[in-house]
């Protein structure tokens, strides 16, 4: 994970023809390839990562290989991917990415009600609708720029949120959302018995699972979860190859000088509005996904904090590179999802080792920073990162590789 | 690699060593013998307690969560019992549900459907939950029931006072104890006829979004079954804070009641801005201006400080009850936290006893075994009188409280007075009524998931 | 008629408090060149000034009363407070009732307080730093701020009345001519406005009269140049922050009477204040100010019946539809520089 | 008829009139230069021939079509490139990559979808630069990043990409401005070297007078707005009316 912003374009010698790049596979280069390989491993083998401790022990509680955070870090993981194509290589700071999300989420869920409750037909037309969406705005927003474009992608969130809370809920069903109902039935293939249909692909349901006891481990592999993943690998190899390619150039020119971009005869503001479409397909790819692995939309998906969400994720991670996103995703999803569940009895549980008297004083310092405190400590580590990564988790990672070649030459 | 049999909790009992794998063709893990989700093991079960514990529900929430801590301490044998004493049904002795020790796993609503879903999925998927319980907003509710029926688990609503959750969305594995808003308007027009005439004009003031809706239409409708007339009814944003662009107009509109249907930070801004403007000492068509806030809360009621003094509202619960089984939870919570409970904190307490009341009797935890056993289940001892719980569409009725903000409190939790407890059959309606989503309506199946 | 005087007033209300936030987002933004997500954390914290003070002014101890009980049926223990021991009944009561008001005072040392930690601290050391930096360090410590008050005081909003001589309204319409009733207007609203009005012109008089003023003002429009002169911008800009901070503080005090404050009414005003801004354009005082009352009385329009009639929802999109319309007509809002945060 | 004519183009700003009846015929295969005190309409003179500047009336024929209502870009894809006074570059971008932008833009027009191909396999375009930046003598910055390279060096590095683009025509915007002596030097052999091998047409703006009459073999003069004059350099040297107007104010 070395610097992935400017990647040489060539080999560093001149003498050397780039098209004899060799070592890669899928037509990237070698550190490419390995990156990409990286994640392949981390997606396929999530299940075992994610689930180091033993079932019963007090670590268990760290555990996150489960169904439902695991399909949560690779879709937030394809929007924050999404949106750093956007922001990480044109600069344009869109606060209004959240209601494109919601966008191909209402999409899904309307075509899984009416067509099929497959699960493909469905995030095609979450791309197809949660595309559209975004060259509306963006062709609106993209008149301004800097901060003027972040408020109007901002108003236009807003006012997609604000309308599918109240006037629009014949559509989106207000407060409650949509779910699929045992009173759906859709064109191809719904259940004839009057139960509640499922998202299914070819009659493979989400929800299925496979289940692997080692010891006193518990691994889950779930159909949804691959599925998200295999979108997720597709998501991420089309980023590198966007990050890798001409078009991917030509954006990073739109964040440097518009200028100079007019005056070599090009449009930086088509480049701007494809970035934009793409990173809105994106997004619907992910919103289509979370329909897709839970049938439901609830119309705060597209609320301001949700997009203000996949910024921090990307920030955090770091913008512009190409792991960035994932790893911020998945360092949010995880935050939300497993200190908030830490309550005052696993603490005790945990620290039962030590004196009663110093039990309780463990507990009382440790309990305002997890279950309700989790957003606490979230803040906290905000402040943390930016403080001292000021180029977010993948600069960390950085630093420690770093430190690690430097002690092996050392030694 | 060969099949078993276990669940996931028992396969950590029996630890099993050596590779022991299940290929699940339906949901979610499920048991291949007992032929449901989650099926516990022989020692431990766990719920799932799913409260907002961010957001600004958060303290409503707390309270949810010392409820459920109390209950399962009760149900365990610890402590004094509360209300497994006055509980008319006598099957739980303080072993535990059906001789398993009750564990429980917490999560984080933050009152919204997705993380409400997210955290419930995890309890369901990570913790082997088998029933889940808990949320404080009509959207979770129902969005969380929903998940609960797909799962093939029990949920037990938490606060909710939507007509839809046991309306239009309810569903075979979800279950109701607390009041909805057609109780409300059933219970509160007839005393608000009977202390302000029957010849009053109304004006609403609405939340816009679904709990506000079913509010509106069940207070407009039985109000103006009184001889009400309804002048306006306008729809406010969730987001809105200060209010007084909706309330300015209200005085000049020939109305002389208004009513705020509203709740929590809502409740407590508009009432506060409407007393601001002078509603509440403002003389219209020759009669006293009045406010009605249809549901009430007590926790909200603080936030609104003096401004509810006097003005009528509908509750579910209150801690001021003078029957044996208030009187039992009431000592309980107060003896242990240090304060009474709120109305969240004794629904989510009752849920928590009926659903292991019904597990006992049922001999089960298959959710179909207890929805059976809950189904037209009558009981007393819980707070609210005789209480029953409908078969049609799960919803339980019984008496309905209404309130008005006392005059003279005495402590900072006595903010609410008991002006009246409606009869149980003043507030039954038909199960395909029309507020309920009328005949299309329907539970469904009820889902064992595996 | 009445009802579009109604509306105005209302209006200028909501106006004057987006306003009062929008100009100190944009005095810190104007002269430090930092975007503070926390700002609405620093309101929130002024509303907890109110809050603080009443506690205080209200600290008791327990007597008890054997004539009555509590919810457990043991005696009751009656609150004596400390003000009414001291100063007797009718003082002590009175000083509880103006806690509002007195907050001000108390207010203005301690947000001053933190907003001089807060620069020296934390923001000082991303004047250099990328916009992005910025609003994840300050909304970090929006959240951080955030959690700590609910810590103490909970997630439900907080009463924190005006005192009794500010209580009713005042029947504006009567004196138009109209009939009784028709304009009401509550009077600690008026205060409120007259209040902002205040502090709106307290500052622009600060920043065109006084020398300091001028340094800051200079220092808004070039800061390199000012540093060459060899004046001490960063002392200035420390102060600049703290007074952002006492302005939000003050403004969130004065409004804690209008809708209680709980821990997150920070982040309810952020987003709106951001629009505010912008729309008024970056770094414009005079544009912040109107752009504050002109969403102000654009938002109450559009919560009139007879709108919400024609055009179902308007109330809930009018400000981010003006938002739209003004930004598209107008490339840098009302009153904006060019190559303020264009890039 | 020269490859760039420009007819009665007037453009006022205001009660200003910047351009007054500007006629302008740039030959093909010469080094024209426009020059004049401050304030003469150099500038916008040159803003209406890349397009930003729209004139009230007159017209801007390039090899027989109109320009007056184009966009720049598409100006640049007609075959003008332009230098500017401060050399912009895109400078978080590497110079290889500065230098693939313009070649692409030549191959692909203004906007293509090149998302999916890999830059690595564009062999001819990174040839072509390559080459390109072997002429300039800067191949061995190639994987530098552009901002972090001296001002000439930015400056050889804004003109090889305007070369690369083999235009028909290079406009010039002072390209000595604010440059060392040596620097300045370097940069009229540069320019001589290209004139002198690509034979390509250019439009010099210039203050420098060395600059000037080292370089041109046209030159306009232009006072307020309106040209007095066009010959060649030695006939402008010993002008009069130059003197008047220019020469004599700028004390050369």
């Amino acid at each position: 994970m070395t610097d992935q912003t400017n990647p040489s374009v060539t080999t560093a010698t001149p003498t050397a023809r780039p098209r004899a790049a060799s070592g890669g596979m899928l037509g990237l280069t070698k550190k490419d390839s390995t990156l990409m390989l990286i994640v392949f491993a981390l997606v396929m083998l999530a299940p075992f990562i994610l689930n180091p401790f033993p079932e019963g022990s007090a670590m268990a509680q760290f555990n996150a290989g489960y169904p439902d955070l695991m399909q949560r870090f690779v879709i937030f993981g394809i929007f924050a991917i999404g949106f750093n194509i956007l922001f990480g290589l044109t600069g344009y700071l869109s606060f209004g990415h959240a209601a494109f999300l919601g966008v191909g989420s209402y999409a899904a869920i309307w075509s899984m009600k009416l067509v099929t409750l497959n699960v493909i037909p469905g995030i095609v037309m979450a791309i197809v609708i949660a595309g559209a969406f975004t060259l509306v705005v963006g062709f609106i927003s993209l008149r301004r720029s800097g901060i003027y474009f972040s408020i109007l992608t901002l108003a236009f969130a807003q006012m997609s949120y604000a309308l599918a809370y109240s006037v629009l809920t014949p559509i989106t069903g207000g407060e409650t959302g949509l779910q699929i109902k045992n009173t759906d039935s859709p064109l191809f293939g719904g259940p004839t018995d009057g139960s509640i249909g499922r998202a299914n692909l070819f009659g493979a349901e989400m929800g299925n699972s496979y289940e692997l006891a080692v010891g006193s481990w518990l691994f889950t592999f779930n159909l949804g979860y691959y599925i998200a993943g295999v979108a997720l690998l597709v998501a991420f190899y089309l980023s590198i190859r966007i990050f890798r390619s001409p078009f991917g150039i030509m954006l990073r020119a739109v964040k440097s000088n518009q200028q100079r971009m007019n005056y070599t005869g090009l449009t930086p503001k088509r480049y701007t509005l494809s970035a934009f479409v793409i990173s809105g397909m994106y997004a619907g790819l992910a919103g289509g996904l979370m329909v897709a692995m839970d049938t439901q939309v609830g119309p705060e998906r597209m609320f301001w904090t949700a997009s203000g969400e996949v910024v921090i994720m990307t920030i955090l991670g770091g913008a512009g590179t190409l792991m960035g996103p994932i790893l911020g995703a998945g360092f949010i999803k995880y935050m939300e999802n497993i200190v908030s569940k830490i309550n005052k009895d696993i603490l005790h549980e945990w620290f039962a080792f030590l004196p009663d008297g110093a039990e309780d004083v463990m507990v009382s310092i440790v309990y305002p920073f997890i279950g309700k405190g989790w957003h606490l400590t979230l803040g906290i580590l905000f402040m943390l990162v930016v403080i001292f990564l000021p180029g977010g988790l993948v600069e960390g990672g950085q630093r420690i590789a770093n430190k690690f070649r430097r002690n092996k030459t050392d030694g | 690699m060969s099949k078993s049999n276990f669940t996931r909790r028992g396969v950590i009992k029996t630890g099993a060593v050596g590779g022991a794998a299940l290929a699940l063709p339906q949901y979610l893990r499920a048991d291949g013998h007992a032929g449901f989700t989650n099926a516990p093991g022989d020692s431990e079960v766990v719920l799932g307690f799913n409260v907002p514990q961010t957001g600004p529900y958060a303290d409503e929430g707390a309270d949810e969560l010392r409820a459920y801590e109390l209950a399962v301490e009760h149900l365990n044998g610890g402590g004094d019992g509360g209300m497994l004493n006055t509980f008319s049904s006598k099957v739980l002795d303080g072993t535990g549900i059906l001789g398993r020790e009750v564990k429980y796993v917490t999560g984080d609503t933050q009152t919204k459907s997705d993380a409400a879903r997210a955290s419930a999925r995890s309890m369901i998927e990570k913790d082997g939950a088998i029933m889940i319980t808990g949320g404080s907003s009509s959207g979770v509710a129902v969005a969380v029931q929903a998940l609960c029926q797909e799962a093939g688990v029990i949920f037990m609503a938490g606060l909710t006072h939507s007509n839809d959750t046991t309306g239009k969305d309810r569903k075979a594995n979800g279950f109701r104890h607390f009041f909805n808003s057609y109780m409300t308007g059933a219970a509160l027009a007839p005393v608000l006829a009977a202390q302000y005439g029957t010849d009053r004009k109304a004006y609403h003031l609405t939340a816009d979004y679904n709990w506000g809706y079913t509010t509106e239409e069940a207070i407009v409708s039985s109000t103006e079954a009184m001889g009400w007339e309804t002048v306006n009814t306008v729809k406010t944003p969730l987001t809105q804070t200060d209010f007084s662009s909706y309330i300015a107009p209200v005085l000049n509109s020939g109305a002389d009641v208004l009513v705020l249907n509203h709740y929590g930070g809502n409740m407590v801004n508009s009432l506060t801005n409407a007393v601001q403007f002078g509603l509440r000492e403002a003389q219209a068509n020759g009669k006293n201006f009045e406010i009605v806030v249809p549901l009430y809360s007590r926790l909200m009621a603080r936030g609104a400080g003096e401004n509810v003094k006097g003005i009528f509202g509908s509750t579910n619960w209150h801690w001021s009850l003078q029957d044996e089984g208030s009187q039992a939870f009431v000592r309980s919570f107060g003896t242990k936290y240090g304060f009474p409970p709120s109305q969240a904190a004794h629904t989510t307490y009752v849920q928590t006893l009926l659903y292991a009341d019904a597990v006992t009797r049922a001999g089960s935890f298959a959710p179909c075994a207890v929805a059976e056993a809950l189904e037209g289940y009558e009981f007393d001892g819980l707070g609210n009188g005789k209480t029953l719980y409908r078969a049609d569409d799960h919803q339980c009725f019984k008496d309905v409280l209404v309130v008005k903000g006392k005059e003279n409190p005495t402590s900072e939790f006595d903010l609410l007075e008991i002006v009246e407890v409606t009869p149980v059959d003043q507030v039954m309606y038909a199960p395909d009524h029309p507020q309920m989503g009328g005949a299309d309506a329907s539970l469904g199946e009820c889902n064992n998931g595996a | 008629m009445d009802q579009i005087i109604v509306q105005i007033l209302n209006g200028l209300d909501k106006g004057s408090a987006y306003a009062l936030i929008a100009l100190g987002l944009t005095l810190i933004f104007g002269t430090l060149g930092v975007v503070n997500f926390a700002h609405g954390a620093l309101f929130m914290m002024g509303a907890f000034c109110a809050v603080i003070l009443s506690r205080i002014l209200s600290a008791s101890y327990k007597v008890v009363d054997e004539s009555q009980t509590d919810f457990l049926g043991n005696p009751l223990q009656v609150d004596v407070f400390y003000v009414q021991r001291w100063f007797g009944d009718a003082a002590g009561a009175t000083i509880m009732d103006w806690a509002v008001p007195l907050a001000i005072l108390f207010s203005i040392p301690v947000m001053i307080g933190i907003g001089f930690a807060m620069e020296r601290g934390l923001i000082k050391h991303f004047y250099k730093r990328p916009h992005a930096d910025q609003i994840l360090v300050t909304f970090g410590l929006a959240i951080v701020l955030q959690e700590i008050i609910k810590y103490f005081f909970g997630a439900n909003p907080i009463q924190t009345p005006a005192p009794d001589a500010f209580k009713g309204s005042l029947d504006f319409g009567v004196w138009l001519g109209y009939e009784a009733n028709a304009i009401m207007y509550p009077y600690w609203r008026l205060v409120y406005f007259f209040f902002s009005a205040l502090i709106i012109a307290g500052v622009f008089a600060f920043l065109q009269f006084t020398t300091f003023g001028m340094v800051v003002r200079a220092g808004m429009a070039d800061r390199e140049t000012v540093g060459l002169l060899g004046i001490d911008i960063d002392k200035r800009f420390t102060f600049m922050f703290g007074l952002a901070a006492a302005v939000a503080g003050v403004a969130g005090v004065m409004y804690a009477p209008i809708v209680a404050p709980n821990y997150h009414m920070g982040m309810d005003f952020l987003v709106l204040s951001f629009v505010v801004v912008v729309v008024g354009g970056m770094g414009s005082l005079p544009g912040a100010v109107a752009a504050g009352f002109l969403l102000g009385i654009l938002e109450s329009f559009a919560s009139m019946p007879a709108v919400v009639d024609v055009l179902p929802g308007i109330n809930q999109i009018i400000i981010y539809l003006v938002a739209i319309v003004i930004l598209l007509t107008r490339p840098r809002g009302l009153m904006g520089r060019k190559g303020v945060m264009e890039d | 008829m020269g490859i760039l004519t420009v007819k009665g183009v007037n453009k006022r700003f205001g009660g200003l009139q910047a351009l007054g009846d500007v006629n302008l015929d740039v030959a093909e295969n010469t080094c024209h230069a426009i020059i004049g005190p401050n304030g003469a309409g150099k500038s916008t003179l040159l803003n209406v021939l890349v397009g930003k500047l729209i004139p009230d009336s007159g017209s801007v024929v390039f090899d027989g079509q109109s320009v007056l209502g184009r966009q720049p870009h598409e100006i640049n894809q007609m075959g003008i490139s332009r230098v500017f006074q401060t050399p912009e570059i895109f400078a978080d971008l590497t110079v290889m990559e500065n230098m693939l932008i313009p070649c692409f833009a030549k191959r692909d027009g203004a906007f293509r979808m090149h998302a999916i191909q890999s830059t690595r396999h564009e062999g001819d375009m990174i040839e072509k630069a390559e080459s390109m930046l072997d002429e300039v003598g800067m191949l061995d910055k190639r994987d530098m990043t552009a901002s972090s390279m001296s001002r000439g060096d930015k400056r050889r590095l804004e003109m090889a990409m305007c070369l690369v683009q083999d235009p028909r025509l290079l406009l010039l915007d002072e390209p000595t401005a604010g440059m060392a002596r040596a620097d300045t030097e370097n940069t009229i052999e540069l320019l001589k070297t290209i004139r002198r091998e690509r034979g390509i047409t250019m439009a010099i703006i210039e203050h420098d007078m060395n600059v000037v009459f080292s370089l041109a073999e046209r030159i306009t003069v232009l006072a307020q707005g309106t040209p007095l004059v066009e010959d060649t350099p030695d006939n402008i040297k010993g002008h009069p009316k130059v003197r008047e107007a220019y020469l004599g104010e700028a004390q050369v």
